[in-house]
């Protein structure tokens, strides 16, 4: 097997928790993961999957380091980054990009698609030939060139995606956290984007997290895949067996849950305990 | 509060978003240009001399009516002064106030509100109380005592301008700035490798630079009502300068003498001031093609 | 005796923005009594505006430029405002997409499930009372004396669209319609709903509208179905026949895109060229034509 | 929650309080004019001076003067006013409500003024009733209160001379006031004659203070309903059956308010702070008018008493705004 890219253990992340700040002092602070262990293998897309409240997007967060870790560990790529500074991280943001849910709300509405993709290059010392790469980058998500001088609100909700992913991928990192990028998408253009996603993952020799709520997506994309609850995880392991053979009875509820696009006149019927 | 700050911002920019911007741009920024012109050109435009005194001409109506006199457009004063002469190189004071003390509040106002809502914390709490304790003065009542304190002059009231109006700038630009903050591209820069000023000046900086120019148009209108009322209460410029506030105070005294003193002014600065307003909302409008 | 008169029938309904847009193009489907019909289409397809057209609640910009509407044999168009409000608040209800923006944040559950009863249907408090209690019951929600007193915000997601729903049905509509009322909801808390919706419509005899962007969801609630691209069906079917053999290639298209983690290899298809290029066509000579006879 | 809610404000109040204490006391002590030599008659001696300063504690430091003049404002004395040789909090008392009386009246005129039109506007909206009123509400705001005035004075004063354009009551009436609330008292005792008289007076300046604030609290108010008006819940009461005018007073009207509540409280104390210029203009005698005489005879004690009474007032309209809201707010009632 592969070397990990990312080995974590025992993280925990803790949050303010606003809803109960009192009005002087701070808010007391809420476990949102509680105690993680996993590793990502280089190379490959881990799904990681969850519904509302199962702590998969803070998890994300805490390994791009947009959030610091209350406890645990976070090796990636050999280098301890669980508490490393901002300032000591900057340098290896180059390796740790994020694809975004809302890419109207990750890109600035003021950029041109041209200044959003050559941002990080500038700022990661690839600022010679800016034009070329970021023209290589386009051209990657399937762009045309005209792109780098429009706007985000010149954009639709697929093309948005390709610019999130191109900027991502500018860099060539060694890491791409993708924040359930396909969410807010039409089916049609859904398909489109996580083909595009799969195909240069493959090409680049990407490891990629990719969260989502929707198994369906899950199973095509990745090779191995996490189920999360309530900030802990119900079970992980490589996609097929989870899918042919899954351990837990919550993964198997969250399967059964999916209405599949075919007849089945018995998936309504009430079962004989009630829903828990 | 910060709801009230919220919505105070919100005012501004519901206001720019619903009616077509261009009609008013170019009414509104015709009228300033023309003052502008007036007020650097006085001395070639205006028709007689602003200070020059005769008691034979006291009191002459505008053009039209009779008992006119040609060369005193708009009429006299009760000094015999050429009304709209006094009015012409009242702009001028009215102008170099406008753009002295907007820029001016400006300048620490967005500073101070784009530092406090970007980097929130201790900065934020700070600032914020500064804030609630300058809302607490009655602006007009605060500016006048700083004036009083300060000595008559232009320098005084465009500082008493500033000082009194920063948190105008500051509210807004600090609801706006949280605002921005939050948003994921500031994440997504920091993923980029900006640092905290990299990204308060790059992605957030930007988003709020509509509502600083509107607010800065708005405040110029505002500076010039300040000035006037300052002028009205006898505590702006050297007496000898004719202000627009100035020209007022003695239209008030002589209204049913001569309506035409307190008229002209009153036109004149309720035109200025609306432009001000609608030329700033009119520019935000305009450079603001990426609402939703 | 059912089957000649349908409890929902819009006939050619087309409805345009201010610019002079087409949103609806030429819309016409009907809804038996107890039956589910389902309408299906990706966003843009104008599927949730059908919905608001029959309510009678279309945003002002919205304007309906043709077509008739007709509830149990009553027609919509020609009713007085008032009048058609009444009509339309005594046989249909919404369940709406969003349970958290669906409930008035400042008023207790109670009187806001029972006010259509009282104020517009004239019924006694307490009977309106014995009737949401009675339908509390039947969404399975056991503490009814607690949650009539909640404000909105004290209850979750889940517990909000039970609430909505046991509204929706509690003055015996004839036609309910239900707007992406799962789009919200987690998938484990979707299939509760889901369940929720189907027990009670089979019970109450009720027709729904069920509009959705979600194949999965069409395939398991609804007998017939109507695929909508850009304010057209493009296919109308029952909801088997459908699934079976679409016919249109739009629907083809959308049926691979669609993921199934049982096949994922064959799903997930990116809508090929061709299709979106027959759509388009199809679009502009239904506009072309429509325009000749409008002038 | 709500009580512990109230004490923080009230701590908050009390800060803002000592802030704008501090403020006005440098601001003041900065003014290079001597108070005192401009009470006495020119030739007075030096001694004479120095011991009237040694009365009004002007030969102490600036910081012993500010202790002592915060020691006195605890215990409700305020100083003696150098101008007038009274004690300031009587003199404030005597003035104060003119200005509260002339506040009130601005407020319900506004609030009665801006919410018609809100609701009218969100009700016809898209329409040429709401266009109008939009006009007629961007008007009335981008003109500030002082122009307002003036042109009030020309219309009803000069053109159509109907109304009073100075003082708060004819001076040739017999007041049989006992306090100085002469609007209430008179309304209290049906003297309505002379709730005529001042309310005559009264109506210029109030008008030309309400007609900014009704302008923003109806822009306010109509873009929250219509923001409301747009919600899952209102077009669900609209489905039940119930009429356009129903779905706003009922649904929609008190989610709108709620955030327009806070902005009406900040705009309220932005009035209070107008009325200083246009009780000047209209020679009506308030704290305002009386502040800038204050003002212009450096009468310290005098201007600090006003200053602090007035920011008083802005953070009691604050704190009653927020208790109103956190009341209103079923959020934050039961949280």
């Amino acid at each position: 097997m592969a070397e990990p890219l990312f080995s974590v253990r025992g993280l925990k992340v803790a949050l303010p928790d606003m809803a109960r700040k009192p009005l002087i002092g701070r808010a007391p602070l809420a476990e949102i993961l509680k105690g993680l262990d996993f590793d990502l293998p280089k190379g490959s897309v881990t799904g990681i999957v969850g519904e509302s409240g199962s702590g998969k997007s803070t998890l994300g967060r805490a390994l791009v380091r947009l959030l610091e870790p209350s406890a645990g560990s976070i090796i990636f790529d050999g280098r301890d980054i669980t508490h490393l500074p901002e300032a000591e991280l900057r340098p290896l943001r180059r390796n740790l990009q994020m694809i975004f849910q809302d890419p109207m709300s990750s890109l600035n509405p003021r950029r041109t698609i041209f200044s959003i993709i050559a941002a990080p290059l500038r700022q990661n010392g690839l600022g010679d030939n800016l034009k070329g790469r970021v023209a290589e980058a386009l051209q990657r998500v399937g762009l045309p060139q005209s792109f780098a001088s429009r706007y985000r609100h010149e954009l639709s909700g697929g093309q948005r995606q390709r610019v999130g992913i191109a900027r991502a991928l500018a860099l060539s990192p060694k890491f791409v956290l993708a924040d359930e990028i396909v969410s807010g998408l039409d089916v049609s253009t859904q398909a489109q984007i996580l083909t595009l996603l799969e195909r240069l993952a493959g090409e680049m020799g990407l490891t990629v997290a990719f969260i989502s709520h929707d198994l369906s997506v899950i199973r095509r994309l990745c090779r191995q895949v996490i189920v999360m609850r309530e900030g802990a995880i119900v079970e992980a392991s490589a996609t097929d067996t989870l899918f042919e053979h899954p351990q837990q009875a919550y993964t198997r509820d969250l399967l059964a849950a999916i209405p599949l696009p075919e007849i089945d006149d018995g998936w309504l019927l009430p079962v004989a305990k009630a829903p828990a | 509060m910060d709801e009230a700050r919220n919505s105070r911002s919100r005012i501004s920019r519901r206001g720019s978003s619903r009616h077509g911007s261009g009609a008013r741009l170019w009414l509104a920024g015709g009228w300033l240009l023309l003052a502008l012109l007036a007020a650097i050109f006085a001395p070639l435009v205006a028709p007689q001399d602003p200070l020059a005194q005769d008691l034979m001409f006291e009191r002459l109506p505008p053009f039209w009516m009779s008992g006119s006199e040609p060369g005193f457009w708009l009429g006299t004063d009760s000094l015999g002064r050429d009304l709209l002469s006094r009015l012409i190189f009242g702009a001028r004071i009215a102008f170099i106030v406008a753009f002295a003390a907007a820029l001016a509040a400006c300048l620490v106002g967005s500073t101070l509100g784009l530092i406090s809502g970007y980097f929130g914390g201790w900065a934020d709490r700070i600032i914020s109380r500064i804030v609630d304790v300058w809302m607490a003065f009655p602006p007009v009542l605060f500016a006048i005592l700083l004036v009083a304190v300060l000595g008559t002059g232009l320098s005084s009231v465009i500082i008493a301008i500033a000082v009194i109006d920063w948190t105008r700038f500051c509210r807004v630009i600090r609801a706006e700035s949280m605002g921005q903050a939050r948003m994921d591209y500031v994440e997504n820069a920091r993923i980029a490798g900006y640092g905290r000023i990299g990204i308060m000046l790059r992605e957030v900086l930007p988003n709020v630079v509509p509502s600083i120019m509107a607010l800065l148009s708005l405040e110029m209108g505002i500076a010039v009502i300040v000035e006037a009322i300052l002028s009205f209460v006898n505590l702006s410029i050297s007496t000898d300068d004719p202000t627009w506030g100035g020209i007022i105070a003695e239209g008030r005294l002589s209204i049913h003498q001569a309506w035409w003193v307190l008229v002209f002014p009153l036109v004149t600065l309720i035109l200025t001031v609306l432009s001000f307003s609608q030329f700033g909302e009119g520019l935000k409008a305009r450079f603001d093609p990426v609402l939703r | 005796m059912n089957a000649t008169r349908p409890c929902l029938d819009i006939r050619s309904l087309s409805t345009v923005l201010p610019n002079g847009a087409r949103v609806l193009r030429s819309v016409s489907l009907s809804v038996q009594p107890s039956e589910v019909r389902a309408l299906v289409g990706e966003s843009g397809a104008g599927k949730t505006m059908i919905g608001k057209a029959v309510l009678g609640v279309l945003p002002l910009s919205v304007r309906i430029v043709e077509g008739d509407m007709l509830l149990e044999g009553e027609d919509l168009g020609r009713l007085q405002p008032k009048a058609r409000r009444t009509l339309i608040g005594a046989r249909t209800a919404l369940i709406p997409q969003d349970p958290l923006t669906a409930l008035n944040p400042s008023r207790r559950i109670g009187p806001q499930m029972t006010d259509r009863l009282v104020r517009i249907l004239g019924w006694s408090g307490q009977r309106a009372d014995l009737r949401i209690r009675q339908l509390l019951d039947e969404v399975q929600i056991r503490d009814p004396d607690r949650v009539l007193k909640c404000y909105p915000h004290e209850l979750s997601g889940g517990m909000r669209q039970r609430v909505l729903i046991a509204a929706a049905f509690a003055a015996e509509p004839r036609l309910i319609v239900a707007d992406e009322p799962t789009t919200a909801l987690d998938v484990t808390v979707q299939k509760q709903i889901l369940r929720l919706i189907a027990q009670l419509q089979r019970e109450h005899g009720t027709a729904i509208l069920f509009v959705t962007h979600d194949l999965g969801v069409v395939a398991k609630i609804s007998q017939k179905v109507s695929v909508l691209y850009a304010g057209k069906v493009v296919e109308e079917a029952e909801t088997a026949a459908l699934f079976a053999a679409p016919q249109h290639p739009y629907t083809r298209a959308l049926m691979a895109a669609t993921p199934r983690y049982t096949d994922p290899f064959a799903s997930l298809k990116p809508v090929d060229e061709a299709v979106l290029a027959g759509l388009a066509s199809e679009i502009a000579a239904a506009d072309q034509a429509w325009k000749r006879s409008h002038g | 929650m709500l009580l512990q809610r109230f004490l923080i404000r009230l701590l908050t109040m009390a800060i803002t309080l000592f802030g704008v204490a501090v403020v006005v006391f440098v601001v003041i002590r900065v003014a290079p004019g001597d108070p005192i030599a401009m009470m006495l008659p020119p030739g007075a001696s030096d001694a004479d001076i120095a011991r009237l300063r040694a009365f009004y504690g002007l030969d102490k430091t600036v910081v012993e003067q500010f202790f002592i003049w915060l020691s006195g404002v605890i215990r409700g004395d305020f100083g003696t006013s150098i101008s007038l040789r009274q004690d300031v909090l009587g003199l404030v008392f005597n003035r104060l409500p003119a200005t509260l009386e002339l506040a009130i009246v601005v407020l319900l005129m506004a609030l009665a003024i801006g919410g018609t039109t809100a609701i009218l506007g969100a009700r016809e909206r898209g329409t040429a009733v709401e266009a109008g009123i939009d006009i007629a509400s961007g008007a009335a705001l981008s003109i500030p209160d002082f122009l307002w005035g003036l042109v009030l004075i020309l219309l009803f004063g000069v053109l159509v001379p109907i109304l009073d354009i100075s003082g708060r009551v004819s001076p040739q009436l017999d007041l049989p006031f006992v306090t100085q609330f002469y609007l209430f008292e008179s309304l209290v005792r049906l003297r309505f004659d002379l709730t005529k008289d001042l309310l005559g007076h009264m109506l210029m300046p109030a008008v030309a203070l309400a007609l900014p604030l009704a302008a923003i609290i109806s822009q306010l108010l109509k873009q929250s309903l219509k923001e409301v008006l747009d919600l899952d819940y209102v077009v669900l009461a609209r489905v039940k059956g119930f009429s356009e005018t129903q779905v706003i007073l009922r649904e929609a009207l008190k989610n709108a308010a709620l955030p327009t509540l806070t902005l009406v409280g900040v705009q309220f104390t932005f009035l209070i702070g107008g009325t200083v210029i246009i009780e000047r203009l209209f020679s009506y005698e308030g704290l305002g008018n009386m502040a800038i005489d204050a003002v212009i005879n450096r009468d310290l004690p005098l201007i600090q008493g006003i200053v602090l009474v007035f920011a008083l007032l802005f953070v009691l309209i604050n704190l009653t705004v927020d208790m109103m809201y956190a009341l209103l707010n079923p959020r934050l009632r039961h949280g």
